[in-house]
């Protein structure tokens, strides 16, 4: 019923209505968090994605099944992408069917909240400037990096 | 005993490597592990560092057993 | 920018996540709205919904415009289907891209619940047992249709 | 004036008919349509019900005008 996975592979697929199809249950709600063209006014190129692959998959599986907890759900998938993406590729898809929508739109919801919070995954940002940075990474860290030293580390 | 150290994003940057071992008096905790690291070569790393031993996340007063897994997890970005 | 339609073919591919694609937008959230096989505790074998049409559109229209005016959002698909529906058939899909995942929850939820409460939209359950129903209807007048004189509308 | 009548879902299978018109003394209100119908045919329209003229939701007040489009609409159940 719940399915999760960390994956260097495209995430086509792997939570689609089609998976999600039950006559037991009258709403389904997919989310796809995608990489976006800017992000707090920097214009972005790409993403790496990093994770820490064995713990990841346990805590997104750990979230997934608290939320089917709270919530009368028939399916729930959640998968995260790890590597390099490209503008408008998929990092993290999270599908779920349930009888009612109102369960639909909080497990889906709890569910990315958490994973946001949560999961061992990092992000490092490439700019259209060529600068890289690891997002949300401590500002004196960023100073002490290759990318910092070299003089975009200290926005 | 003995634990294993694992870094990720920008702290595997800066200690430059993924993987590492750590040699502990017996009965240390998170935090002790922390200390040592920092006295180490890993002055920069934070003193209210993140970790995870075995894959789940831990105190500072969580006591460490020899060949456990110790992950110093920097903020996450996922999503 | 918005799109939406009350529509007797199949909703597939109206409000797509490949309709939805803009790498200024880093969330996008689709809804599907499915016949369920129970209702309140009875066995269904399909749904016949009718609209009055045009005053539909407007009003779907109308609603999704006030979600664009109170959330930030990239594209928003919002699409009735009308006629015979068969178990596990889409009958309401809503599409949102925004730059950010609340913003998509939000408005998606929004024009989930507004339509529900709004939209000049009737459905009639079929059910196993072979009795059919309007749902939603008065109760006292259940009993004069002739499905009700029947026998099936004092429920 | 004449204004044209719709019916949907239970309405229309108890009117038998989607459609008619009424005439009515210039001035009508929505209010003073549902009582003409009520004392017609139609004595099962409950006297609260919601109507649309010209496809918008309107107020039992709102004065009709000649050849408008008023529909009767029973208790709405989409998505």
């Amino acid at each position: 019923m719940i399915r999760v996975g960390i994956t260097t592979r495209s995430l086509d697929g792997l939570a689609s209505f089609d998976d999600l199809s039950s006559t037991a249950d009258g709403a389904v709600l997919v989310f796809e968090g995608r990489v976006r063209e800017t992000n707090e006014g920097r214009a972005v190129s790409g993403l790496s994605y990093e994770a820490y692959g064995e713990m990841a998959e346990k805590e997104l599986r750990a979230i997934c099944e608290e939320a089917v907890d709270r919530h009368e759900i028939g399916s729930l998938r959640a998968f995260h992408r790890v590597g390099d993406l490209d503008l408008g590729e998929v990092s993290v898809v999270v599908g779920v069917s349930a009888p009612h929508r109102a369960a639909c739109y909080e497990a889906s919801r709890y569910v990315i909240e958490q994973l946001k919070k949560r999961l061992p995954v990092w992000k490092k940002e490439h700019y259209v400037d060529g600068d890289r940075e690891w997002v949300g990474a401590p500002g004196e860290l960023r100073g002490r990096t290759a990318a910092g030293r070299a003089g975009g580390g200290d926005r | 005993m003995r634990v294993r150290t694992l870094f990720f994003g920008v702290y595997a940057e800066l200690a430059a490597t993924r993987e590492g071992s750590t040699e502990l008096p017996p009965g240390s905790t998170v935090a002790d592990l922390v200390v040592a690291l920092r006295r180490g070569s890993l002055d920069w790393l934070p003193d209210r560092v993140v970790v995870a031993v075995n894959q789940s996340y831990a105190e500072p007063g969580t006591a460490l057993a020899d060949g456990d897994e110790v992950a110093l997890i920097p903020p996450v970005a996922g999503g």
